[in-house]
């Protein structure tokens, strides 16, 4: 357990999910250990990293040589105490990678296979709604093989979501789904995150989607912990931008709604100053994140004019790093929050950006797509 | 119907009855064993393995001198059995028991064999949506392996309709009581000329045993025709 | 010289003894297919390699006599059919129209060969039906495929009477003859013995079967010769 | 040894090439009829399924009746053969025939059920490929069938290690050249006081069948266990 | 033919695939028909949309109920002339949705399985090229089942490309990969594009791969074609930007390497001006095409200064057309190319911009990112 609470992030908040693991496979070794807090833990890394043997670890599916498993302080695995509880009595809704439909049954029946061990019996709205959701509709009668792939994992993500469990893990959801259908469950995983404060272990490649909805990264390489965190301090961290991707790395700052222009525009109140979007964002006083990707921050010495950007904010350089050349990584404080830039080195050199300087960050509304906007 | 006499036609009902609850009753240890073996790994393995195969081994007459002697109104089990009312030495259900025996190796390896096409992840998904071992065993193993289980209850309800060596051992020929179709036939076999009787009742026999394949058939692809999504 | 011999399985412990006697004597060998008579009637009639077809049952060796393979014939030996019990304690009883066998049996079955097609059961069954005893019995009669079958019922007490040749009953331990079929009750028991080629090893050992020191042991085993 | 006479020397010996030959010469069309059962869709797909499982459905007697017929010397396709030299009845090939026709109807069972879970899906994706439909059998199906193959060649073996009825009315009970196990364990039994005879020999033929499923069994593991990517 | 004709891009150049077909299956009717040039055909479109049954009728594994495909003009399928090509004759690399590998053979022998049918034997030079790109090299002697997600999908890849088909099928082949192995096998994609001039039909959800590989794209919705011609047009249609995801829609332009600066910087000469980019592009002289998001561009009226965005092009304003409010897309002229800008209205009232304008389209260097670099 030390192990794990060396690296957990927010060391005062309540842990939630527990995880500590040590298992050999041939020619792969896992080793890890974290604890997060409540919310969505994103467990991000390359192809073979250890990913899914994590998560089906905590399913019950893999018993480890060493570990310890706990879910909101109940213990699910402790190889030390000689307790693993079996998968059917962890209650933990798992969306697998491969679909793993029931063949044998109608989208129907594989979508109410859960219900029957719901502690709480779920009414049928709960049920018309995830299929609405994830847009089932038609699909109800038919059988898993013929549908198309992403149908299929449509239906896997269903099933989970509508057996009531505890927990959910979810492995690579949405990477069969294009952006709209994907656009039109990420706010369902947000409520599922805030409204019925479900722990969810989410396992992605798409750094959008993990920077929407994580509450906590985990950075996985080759079985062990590359870097743990609250999302914003991992995402906005310059020395793991590039295992991110290079497009995608970005930081996270916090705002409050305060409202809706007369033109359409959403003002948000960031301590840097006020952020216009153009969509709505929520009710006036409600608290959201954005995700602002580096590449998409200009930095200018004074303050542009005559621009399209709408979003200029005051800002002062904290770090630059170099990124792969020519560029370099530029962090900026925006009064207690940080922004991550990323220009090219003659653009520093030109307009003589050094470490403490004060700026403007300008942010084109347009560039932070919905899909940034995190649910708080 | 002057074709079959009255014995034929007591013959062709008791071959029904027979074969019929002989795998009916080995439907249920049948996939339990062959679950068993498929599936778990215990001590002993090979021996309920080897136990299960003997009657296809041994000369049926053999199998069938054993039940005579395990199940025996003196036997050890015969007499116990004979304690609660049950009597199998030549009553038809000794028959049925003798079929069952000589059935239960083809039973248990066709379904064995489809329980080890299933594909564990399915059932590990059930799991995880809270269906204990048992309920995944009903609603996803059983469901997919039907069809296997249907060829191994045809494949036993074939051979029991066939059985002959171990059921006359077993519970001798009476007719009207142990008299099944093979039994039947094999008495009109032994008379010089009889071919002609025993040619009708291998008809009779041929064609209950193929309805029922047929039958079988057609269940099994409606089957498998539902989990293609084409049902 | 060597000889194919078929012959009905209920012989086959005297058989192999006549058969091994003239193995040593001539140094010929004999290949002896012992097996229902039915089967090899018409293994025979299907072109079979057989010099010899001993048969338990007439009407068999009249099918074999049909395909003209038949150079010589005639009738080696006849049996007697027996009532046996497996209690050791059985008392003796009188074959007659008065014999209870229902009250003999207890409940249990009597044991018989297939009283239609097996000789053993179609002798038996003349007899009782010559007292008047057959169509009472008949429900409670179990009919097992061969001979042996049906003293392995005796023996094991599965039932605890039955009727079966003299030469079974003589070398089972554990059946006790109670009571003899008078010869009248029945069709005379016959074996008939046929021999099918002219080999000089057919011809030796088809002698062989009707010589004195075959009869020996023929009779040692129950049956009784007619030569 | 002296426990074993010569002449159930010979009985072993003979069951081991009757059993083997049985299975290896049923292999080769059980496999195309097997596949033909699962995969095609033909015209008189019923009828080549009811002839095949008609010897389980018969009694043993029957089988080996009509094989006489066929196969006599003076038979029709007995007397065929004749002319290319091969004779079956009362011969050692004979009983392997009438082994291999008894145990045929498991086989094609075990084999169809292994052909039927194959997914097509990885056969198609083995055509993209390039593979030739032949090929595709040869490096696809058949290797993921290996299995039921095995499963289903050794209950054509066990059977065909304990087939009585059939083989002694085809080809009639001839030491040293038609006598198998089980018919010398079925003489033996015609002697009196001849169980322990025919016990010794039924201990024999199980330990012979039951070394060869222990085999299998392994093999089938083996094999199971580089499809799950252990081995 | 005449129908598929209709829609074809590029009336005037040769046409490579052509495919027409019809089909029903309960429920959904697949109706289409586009001819399409060489290179990269795109399938775009929602889940269900019918990608992956266009793509099984070409590779003859669903017979259509009418249809003909041909392929480099040999006819592969003419339901009316009664041919139909047997997938193996087909000599057609199929990667498809689900990885399909072989359980009972080890990676190597899956590498391997198509190499016997293969008309030139390659030599072992191009397995270990695949192999090293795709990162196989450990997984060389293990099965498919004890592999992970992202490898079995790689494993597929290489499966199809070594095979050496006349012609390349792959239904979403890089969903299941993190963002640096995606970077490292598109470019062979490209390669298999441009030099080896092999015909592939992609089916992607990602409109980023799209952009980079298409030279076409076919725009499928309910198994109808919804827009369909070069992807330059396609994606740059404001009509069609919502589908392909609001973070999406953008422009393709053409340039030229014109060499590399003393500080890292490339310099590409495009139609309306140079452009900087901050990553290798090339040697001097060779043609590449940049996709350029339609919200990374920042509008001006004059020539705004001390900003460190590098690229500053003249432009005139063509359309201004209503996106979602309260935004729009500008489509801009940059000489004969064309780029789209999207702005909230507010912008464009406030810059007072109209059509006909004379502005200026800002480009940061770093959000052209490298994968928005396509190679021709
Ligand atoms: N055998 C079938 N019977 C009925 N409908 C089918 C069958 N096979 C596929 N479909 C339907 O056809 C439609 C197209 O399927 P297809 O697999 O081509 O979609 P796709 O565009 O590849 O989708 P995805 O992106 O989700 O893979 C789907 O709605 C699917 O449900
Ligand atoms: N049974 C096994 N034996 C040996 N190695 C295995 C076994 N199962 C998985 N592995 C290896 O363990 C590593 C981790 O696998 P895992 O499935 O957890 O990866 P992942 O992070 O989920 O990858 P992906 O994103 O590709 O799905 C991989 O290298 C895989 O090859
Ligand atoms: O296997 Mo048998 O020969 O039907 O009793
Ligand atoms: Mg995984
Ligand atoms: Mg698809």
């Amino acid at each position: 357990m030390a192990r794990a609470a060396d690296c957990g992030p927010d060391r005062g908040a309540r842990v939630m999910l527990e995880i500590s693991l040590r298992h050999r496979l041939s020619g792969f070794t896992l080793d890890l250990a974290l604890s997060a807090p409540s919310g969505v833990t994103a467990l991000f890394g390359p192809s073979g990293a250890g990913k899914t043997t994590v998560v089906n670890a905590v399913a019950g599916l893999l018993r480890p040589e060493q570990g310890r498993i706990a879910v909101g302080g109940e213990v699910l695995l402790d190889t030390g105490a000689n307790i693993c509880l079996p998968p059917h009595k962890r209650r933990i809704g798992y969306v697998f990678q491969d679909a793993r439909l029931f063949p044998h049954l109608s989208v129907r029946a594989n979508l109410l296979y859960g219900r029957r061990f719901a502690p709480v019996s779920r009414d049928g709205a709960e049920f018309d709604r995830v299929v609405a959701m994830l847009g089932l509709e038609a699909l109800l009668e038919r059988r898993p093989a013929a549908l198309s792939g992403g149908e299929k994992s449509r239906v896997a993500l269903g099933r989970a979501l509508l057996c009531a469990p505890r927990m959910l893990l979810m492995d690579e959801p949405l990477a069969a789904l294009d952006a709209a259908r994907k656009e039109e469950i990420l706010p369902y995983f947000e409520r599922l995150r805030d409204e019925v404060q479900l722990p969810i272990l989410y396992v992605s490649h798409a750094p959008a989607e993990v920077a929407r909805l994580a509450t906590s990264v985990a950075l996985i390489e080759a079985g062990h912990l590359r870097g743990f965190g609250p999302a914003r301090e991992v995402l906005s961290d310059p020395g793991l931008a590039p295992s991110l991707g290079m497009r995608e790395a970005g930081a996270v700052i916090s705002g409050q709604v305060a409202g809706q222009e007369a033109d359409g525009l959403a003002r948000i109140e960031t301590a840097g100053g006020p952020v216009l979007l153009p969509y709505p964002t929520g009710q006036p006083g409600q608290a959201l994140r954005l995700r602002i990707h580096a590449g998409d921050v200009t930095l200018a010495r004074g303050r542009p004019e005559g621009l399209s950007a709408l979003n200029i904010l005051p800002a002062r350089i904290t770090q630059i790093r170099p990124a792969e050349a020519p560029s370099v990584y530029v962090q900026l404080a925006l009064g207690p929050e940080r922004l991550l830039a990323r220009l090219t080195t003659r653009s520093v050199a030109a307009l003589g950006l050094t470490e403490g300087m004060e700026c403007h960050a300008i942010i084109k509304a347009m560039s932070v797509a919905s899909e940034d906007v995190l649910g708080r | 119907m002057n074709w079959l006499s009255g014995q034929d036609w007591q013959a062709v009902a008791l071959s029904l009855k027979v074969a019929g609850w002989a795998t009916a009753l080995s439907l249920p240890p049948g996939i339990f064993v062959a679950y068993a073996l498929a599936r778990w790994r215990f001590a002993g393995r090979s021996i309920v393995n080897g136990l299960v195969h003997l009657p296809l081994i041994l000369p049926p007459v053999v199998t069938g001198y054993l039940l005579l002697i395990g199940f025996a109104p003196n036997g050890p089990i015969g007499g116990a059995l004979a304690k609660i009312g049950l009597t199998l030495a030549f009553t038809w259900k000794g028959a049925a028991l003798a079929a069952g025996v000589m059935a239960f190796p083809l039973m248990v390896r066709a379904i064995r064999l489809a329980i080890e096409a299933v594909d564990p992840k399915l059932e590990e998904a059930a799991a995880t949506l809270g269906a204990s071992r048992a309920w995944v065993f009903a609603t996803v193993t059983l469901p997919l392996i039907a069809p296997g289980v249907l060829a191994g209850a045809i494949t036993a309800y074939a051979k029991a309709m066939g059985e002959f060596g171990a059921t006359i051992t077993f519970v001798s020929n009476i007719p009207g009581q142990t008299q099944t179709l093979p039994l039947a036939i094999y008495s009109q076999l032994q008379v010089p000329g009889g071919e002609a009787d025993a040619a009708r009742l291998v008809v009779i026999s041929v064609t209950l045993a193929l309805g029922a394949l047929l039958v079988s058939e057609w269940l099994a692809r409606r089957i498998a025709a539902r989990i293609a999504g084409r049902g | 010289g060597e000889v194919t011999v078929f012959a009905a399985a209920s012989m086959k412990t005297a058989l192999d003894e006549v058969a091994k006697s003239w193995e040593e004597k001539t140094g010929d060998s004999a290949h002896i297919s012992y097996a229902g008579s039915g089967a090899l009637a018409r293994q025979i009639a299907a072109g079979a390699p057989a010099d010899i077809y001993i048969s338990a049952n007439p009407g068999w060796m009249e099918t074999v006599a049909r395909t003209g393979r038949v150079q010589a014939q005639e009738d080696l030996l006849a049996n007697r059919l027996v009532l046996i019990a497996h209690d050791p304690q059985a008392s003796q009883v009188t074959i007659g129209p008065d014999l209870d066998l229902e009250a003999l049996l207890k409940g249990g079955k009597l044991a018989m060969s297939l009283v239609n097609s097996v000789p053993a059961g179609q002798y038996g069954k003349a007899a009782l039906a010559h007292y008047g005893l057959w169509d009472a019995i008949a429900p409670d009669v179990a009919q097992a495929d061969n001979v042996r079958a049906t003293l392995a019922m005796v023996a094991l007490g599965a039932a605890p009477y039955g009727i079966t040749y003299a030469t079974d009953a003589v070398a089972e331990p554990r059946v006790h003859v109670v009571a003899t079929f008078p010869d009248d009750s029945h069709p005379p028991i016959r074996y008939p013995a046929a021999r099918l080629t002219d080999t000089e090893a057919a011809q030796s050992f088809y002698e062989a079967l009707t010589s004195p020191a075959a009869a020996k042991i023929f009779e040692a085993q129950g049956f009784h010769t007619l030569k």
